[in-house]
């Protein structure tokens, strides 16, 4: 288990009713995570055409999540 | 090469100024203006949303990759955030060359990267009083009581 | 679909607003500005001559082509003439389209049939106080006493 | 022989000296009027890069001239 807080943005942020949340999990990456919080949450998006930060940075999906780990989940982007 | 992220109007004027440059012979500005409609549904404003910090260190990354990529002079982009009516700038690219070929890729590179790969979201805002988050399958309701639905059927 | 020839200042805000249409999500510019140097050449000014009518016609030509090729909603073209200074503006193109890919190709298009078809002429003047005719072979300096050399020579 | 008057532009009417002149011709087309003039003037352009209008129309090159025709010569052209 690790505990790690989950924040969210636009599509996910009004869909979780919540802009972050602390969580303890069994997921041991972010997408696993995100396939987790999807199936809570009813994020219909595939992780693919969505984008995971870990700690401030863009992150890979395959990336391990560490205790204490701030994970930010955003929606596929449509800027312009 | 400076990219921004602005709740206030863009002023393209001012912008373009510090493209100048004694050896630019040309400047390519792209304006991207908020519609009236997407796919036939009429639109009557649009709501962006960023983080801001990543949008901008990514933002940066794509305007030196278009001057690594393509012989300009200076490049900037603006991307607005907040509440658009229909008509206003939602996002303001500028590039200037020497000669126009590489300021016309240059502008154009820069646009689609940012379309593609900056953490920005757009919501559309309808006639009808419903909005919608654009690309995403997620309902922009929440989902009530905070259960999932998904997680109701059998 | 307007062109013009000014001999004023060109003012890119107020063109680009005529160019607003409530279908138009696009909008891409082109500015050429007048640049300090040419093949290594330094550069004090510029001066354009016209036939304006001649101009006119054909760019108005260009701007319906431009409309009948891309689909775009509005594009306008405006050039200077008479005496520019380092970094004024010499032409100003704008288009707006539904989406970014025909604006930014009428956009191009109609620079580049612009510069190589209408009837204008740019003299550089030149820091060492010469100047001379862009693209011209024939010298901007007058025949001696209207006796043509080549005519002089065996 | 037809009369026409000849208008220069630019690098051809600062070449000339003049900016228009009436004369008396025996070339048949355009370009042999340019070809008369080319070598009166010292105008160094081949005619292929130059452009031609008569009576206020851009024109072919082989255009025949007629009497009271105005033609113009057009340099190679620099706009932008």
């Amino acid at each position: 288990m690790v505990e790690v807080t989950a924040q969210y943005f636009a599509a996910f942020r009004e869909r979780a009713g919540c802009e972050r949340e602390r969580l303890a999990t069994r997921s041991s990456t972010a997408q696993e995570l995100y396939a987790e919080l999807a199936d809570r949450h009813g994020f219909l998006d595939a992780a693919a055409r969505c984008k995971v930060a870990i700690n401030g940075e863009m992150a890979r999906w395959d990336t391990r999540l560490a205790s204490g780990d701030t994970v930010l989940f955003f929606p596929p982007v449509a800027g312009g | 090469m400076t990219f921004a992220i602005s709740a206030e109007v863009i002023d393209p004027e001012t912008l373009k100024a510090r493209l100048a440059a004694a050896r630019a012979g040309a400047c390519v500005s792209f304006e991207g203006w908020v519609r009236d409609h997407n796919d036939g549904e009429p639109v009557t404003a649009l709501e962006y949303e960023t983080h801001a910090e990543l949008a901008v260190k990514e933002g940066e990354k794509v305007l030196a990759e278009a001057c690594a990529r393509f012989d300009i002079a200076l490049a900037a982009c603006v991307h607005r955030v907040g509440l658009l009516k229909i008509g206003e700038c939602a996002v303001w690219v500028g590039a200037s060359a020497e000669h126009r070929g590489a300021a016309f890729d240059a502008c154009r590179y820069i646009i689609d990267e940012i379309k593609q790969r900056l953490p920005i979201w757009k919501k559309e805002h309808y006639a009808n009083g419903a909005s919608a988050w654009v690309n995403c399958a997620t309902p922009a309701a929440p989902a009530p009581a905070r259960l999932s639905a998904a997680n109701q059927t059998p």
